[in-house]
């Protein structure tokens, strides 16, 4: 490398040196990166221990440089729990979709948060079941069409959309929340520094800490990811604000 | 010893778990083999509540059994209940502050101990139980009396009261239930 | 097989050739022999990719080494994703559909579902240069008559943001299938070429029923097909291409 | 040290503690919630780890992460409980970790009731959640033997990389006896857990523990070489207890926990009646003690062999496996939460013998399990 050229791209080291099975326009690739990016900056990684969910991000283990467990579905935060209680001292994330953790795993969500378990979960939201094949999540927008609402979601019968940072929010025990998304560099910046804060309040032991990263489906949504980074920002964006909606330093969020 | 079973029974509350568990207690002191059986289920809430130990020289087998060589019965249900399952021959303690009826089986012999008398008399109606522990002692002699204060000293604390309490309570049960034996073997 | 040269084979002046359908039509069946027949036949290179998002069984990807072998390259995901039960679109499939050089196939999963897909790398598509080409098995339930067919295509054109340019005429009963399946098949999808007017590109039907059939009574080109995706206790000897 | 009265789910908790299980998880239930209170007050007292989640499907998968530290792990519950740990046990048995799961069981199918039963012995030995695995399942009948059990699973557990079921019923949790705790607990050498437990990867290679395998072939092999771990155990784990087994009996008996304390008593009375039974007790229930069992079942002097469960037959079929029709395999049970008295097994084996020697065939015992 001569004088002249610098290094302004490279693979974090958090991360291992394999291509990823993702979609193109699929944002896990981003999300993956950022959170590897924030185990360099914090010097975390080989402290470190991921919990992936079952989901498109079921092979997260390929993926990032750092020990795993790959646990049943929706249990990532039960395994986080009994993994942290038992190495305070190491660093433990879990990696959700929305199908994981809003629905078969929104016990193990809601009491590991409420019993503040100091680890970090990195949500992301992309009102869709991707890895069987887009069927309606508990995140599916009103109207959105899936494979099992073909008609478009009927809230009527399925319910409203649930907005998961802002349920936990709602609970009493001191956390941080915030919802992100990953549709433009501005974003992505943002996007970087909350989850870097996340695991900056884990590394602090100080409470449970959960960013939702909002994520586009261009496959199952039947979209061009040019297309679906606009869906997003027209309909996901208002029904799931961005935003912090809990902090520990203050009682109420925002 | 052969093996010997007794059942305790009565509301809850009457320290009938813990009657048991002392005699159980002293039989470990003793080198004997003890199993202590709680009845659990929908007996716990209300009604009887009882538990059955098992003092033995020889390895205990079943601890589950249709009937007992005696029983210490706290209240009327229990004394409706238990009464039957008294083998021929066996022991019958009948708490007679609170039941004010006597058995008509003629093969068991049978023991009023006015428990909760006794026990308000010494100060303190909690060591009904120990009244009754103390009577079946004196009518059986499965342990030593010495042996059994020793235990209660050591498992319901050494606070004077208390303990004064208790021993004083043990001792007349005792009487009671050497009488009532000797009574018995005169008729 | 005998009379072999007296079926018109199916031709086609487009690189790109999309096959979808509803469920359980046969298309990766239909897509897996149209590859071998096109690298048998042709001096192109021929490239086939599994674009099945819907469906873990029975999909295009199980024929790769088959077909590999009579030099067809599948796009299909690497190392142990081959078996996932992942909706995963590798990269490749986009960089071919912008240079198909030679003919590339794409297997589409079924139904509408599967051909959302098409939809989310429309993008990559030219205007025009490429055959959108339906399954059809009329022996399936959803489209065993006409207005069911027409559902389904608009539901599939639908998903995809693509038009119709070809009917391939599929109806079968897997083992059970006779020349008179085929026949009644065939006359169901005349029927659906009419009235959606979209022509029938060709018949496909296994050698052996095709062998007991008079070539007279089928006016479209045929494809023969060798059955190469099996059950695993149908796989009692190594299956070739032919 | 001296011996001490306690009530069986309290001697397994210290035994648990003991053994160095000190990290404990549970979810209440009835009749075995004593485990969890107890472990409430000494985990602290020991520095351990003790946390009531929100679900036993919840505790399952707590004890898995738990478990991918390397640290032994202990969590207790009741038959509807260990129903919905189930996906955790598989994943686990999957992935290869270690940990000590107790079921104290109850009546059902169900909800049930909460008495004592044996009905769980299927969902312990033969898989009860999903894939080809198995636990090793030990079976103590006496309080002294759940605690001796309870520190052997320990050690088993990670000798294996492999859950670890102890099963009692009810009365195994609710009575109490006289134990005793070893003074220096001392067991043998295990090979080190730092060639799987999740420690982070410094200075080395990540590592995934996992049970997902794409590829049929590894996963295949991941399948083998749990098999091969079942073989070992079957080879070197099986244990049982014979008692009062002679030329004489003409029945042996085959029952376990509770339940053969019950057939000890009867083959005593019957003993002193001049009728000579004996009694075959697997401890290990899986690996079942099949070699052993067929050796003394196909005696020349025995005639019978009963199986008595507090089931409606359900280790029967593995009595049967054993014996593989080398002798007449009958059954006796009640179920329920109902334990059978030592007077209703007596009858059975007098009836058994009658039919046998005596006159005409009366009522068959198979057929008197509906009402014994």
């Amino acid at each position: 490398m001569s004088e002249q050229t610098k290094t302004i791209f490279s693979r974090p080291e958090g991360l291992q040196e394999t291509v990823t099975h993702y979609c193109p326009g699929c944002t896990h690739g981003v999300i993956h990166r950022l959170v590897a990016e924030v185990f360099d900056e914090l010097d975390i990684r080989e402290r470190t221990v991921g919990v992936a969910p079952v989901g498109c991000s079921v092979l997260a283990y390929n993926y990032f440089n750092c020990d795993f467990l790959e646990a049943p579905h929706g249990r990532a935060p039960a395994l986080a729990t009994g993994f942290k209680r038992l190495r305070p001292d190491m660093i433990v994330f879990t990696y959700q979709g929305d199908g994981d953790l809003a629905s078969i795993g929104m016990a193990e969500i809601v009491h590991a948060a409420n019993r503040g378990e100091k680890f970090t979960t990195i949500f992301v939201n992309n009102a869709i079941y991707g890895m069987t094949g887009g069927q309606m999540a508990p995140t599916t927008l009103s109207g959105q069409i899936t494979t099992t609402c073909p008609a478009g979601r009927d809230v009527s019968q399925t319910g409203e959309p649930i907005r998961v940072s802002e349920m936990l929010a709602t609970l009493n025990t001191p956390a941080y929340l915030e919802r992100v998304s990953v549709d433009s560099p501005m974003q992505i910046i943002k996007a970087k520094k909350a989850i870097k804060k996340a695991f900056q309040y884990q590394v602090e032991g100080k409470c449970f800490s959960l960013v939702e990263v909002l994520s586009t489906c261009p496959t199952n949504w039947g979209k061009t990811p040019a297309e679906s980074t606009q869906w997003l920002r027209d309909n996901m964006m208002p029904y799931f604000p961005l935003g912090l909606c809990k902090s520990p330093d203050s009682k109420e969020g925002n | 010893m052969p093996q010997y079973e007794v059942l305790w029974a009565g509301f809850g509350g009457q320290g009938i778990m813990v009657a048991g568990q002392l005699l159980a207690y002293t039989g470990i002191k003793e080198g004997k083999n003890v199993v202590w059986i709680p009845s659990y289920g929908p007996e716990m809430r209300g009604g009887t509540a009882y538990c059955t130990v098992v003092v033995s020289d020889k390895r205990i087998g079943s601890p589950i059994m249709s009937q007992v060589k005696a029983a210490c019965v706290f209240n009327r249900p229990s004394f409706d209940k238990f009464c039957p399952k008294i083998k021929p021959g066996g022991l019958l303690l009948v708490n007679s502050s609170l039941i004010n009826t006597t058995t008509d089986r003629t093969d068991i012999t049978e023991i009023l101990v006015p428990a909760n008398k006794m026990a308000i008399e010494a100060g303190n109606v909690r060591a009904a139980n120990i009244a009754m522990l103390g009577a079946f002692v004196g009518a059986t002699g499965i342990i030593d009396p010495k042996n059994l204060e020793a235990v209660i000293h050591e498992k319901l604390g050494a606070k004077k009261a208390v303990l004064g309490t208790n021993l004083k309570v043990l001792a007349q049960g005792l009487e009671i239930g050497k009488k009532g034996i000797r009574q018995r073997q005169k008729a | 097989m005998s009379g072999k040269t007296r079926f018109t084979p199916p031709q086609f002046s487009n690189k790109i050739l999309i096959i979808v359908g509803g469920f359980g039509s046969g298309k990766s069946e239909v897509s897996v022999n149209l590859a071998a027949y096109l690298a048998r036949t042709s001096s192109e290179a021929v490239t086939i990719a599994d674009l099945d998002v819907i469906n873990p069984y029975f999909r295009s990807r199980e024929a790769a080494s088959q077909l590999a072998s009579l030099g067809v390259k599948s796009l299909i995901p690497g190392g142990e994703n081959v078996h996932a039960d992942l909706p995963i679109v590798i990269p490749e499939v986009k960089g071919a559909i912008e240079e198909p050089g030679g003919t590339l196939i794409l297997d589409v999963g079924g139904d509408d579902l599967g051909a959302r897909v098409l939809s989310s790398l429309r993008d990559a598509f030219p205007a025009t240069g490429y055959d959108l080409l339906l399954t059809h098995n009329a022996n399936r339930p959803f489209t065993s008559d006409l207005e069911g067919t027409l559902k389904v295509m608009s539901e599939i054109e639908g998903a995809s943001r693509m038009k119709f340019t070809g009917i391939i005429c599929n109806t079968h009963l897997m083992k059970d299938t006779t020349s008179e399946v085929v026949l009644t098949g065939l006359k169901q999808s005349r029927e659906v070429s009419a009235t959606a007017n979209v022509p029938i590109v060709f018949l496909s039907a296994v050698t052996e029923v095709l062998e007991t059939m008079d070539p007279e009574l089928i006016d479209c080109p045929i494809l023969p097909l060798n059955r190469s995706l099996l059950k695993p206790w149908e796989r009692q000897a190594p299956t070739g291409g032919n | 040290m001296a011996k001490v009265l306690m009530k069986g789910n309290e001697a397994i908790a210290e035994a648990a503690i003991r053994a160095g299980a000190n990290n404990y998880f549970c979810y209440p239930i009835t009749p075995q919630t004593e485990v969890a209170e107890y472990l409430a007050k000494r985990m602290p007292e020991v520095g351990g780890v003790f946390l009531q989640a929100e679900s036993e499907v919840a505790v399952g998968n707590i004890v898995f992460g738990a478990a991918s530290t390397g640290k032994r792990v202990f969590t207790t519950s009741s038959s509807p409980g260990i129903s919905l740990m189930q996906e955790a046990i598989s994943y686990m048995a999957g992935a290869q970790l270690p940990c000590v799961i107790l079921n104290i069981m109850r009546g059902g199918p169900g909800l049930g009731g909460i008495l004592p039963a044996q009905s769980d012995y299927f969902q312990a030995t033969k898989g009860g959640g999903h894939g080809d695995y198995r636990l090793l399942v030990l079976a103590p009948s006496t309080i002294q033997e759940a605690v001796d059990l309870t520190m052997l699973a320990c050690h088993l557990a990670d000798k294996y990389r492999n859950p670890v079921m102890i099963i009692g019923d009810g009365m195994i949790g609710q009575m109490m006896e006289p134990v005793e705790f070893p003074e220096n607990y001392t067991e043998p050498e295990l090979p080190t857990k730092d060639t799987w437990a999740a420690t982070g990867a410094k200075g080395r290679k990540p590592r995934v523990i996992k049970s997902l395998f794409l590829d049929p072939y590894k996963l295949e092999d991941n399948s083998v070489v749990l098999y091969n771990k079942y073989q070992q155990m079957k080879k070197d784990e099986v244990r049982f207890e014979l008692y009062k087994t002679s030329t004489k009996n003409k029945v042996l008996i085959v029952s376990y926990g509770t339940m053969a304390r019950i057939c000890q008593t009867v083959i005593d009375e019957l003993e002193e009646e001049g009728v000579s039974v004996g009694l075959f007790r697997p401890i290990t229930v899986y690996p079942f003690p099949e070699a052993a069992l067929e050796k003394e079942a196909t005696r020349k002097n025995i005639d019978t062999v009963l199986t008595v469960e507090m089931s409606m037959g359900q280790m029967v079929e593995d009595v049967e496996r054993a014996i593989a029709r080398r002798r007449p395999v009958e059954f006796f049970g009640r179920t329920g939460g109902i334990v059978p008295t030592p007077d209703e097994v007596k009858k059975q084996i007098k009836e058994l013998i009658k039919k046998k020697h005596g006159a005409k065939t009366r009522q068959s015992t198979t057929k008197s399990k509906k009402k014994g």
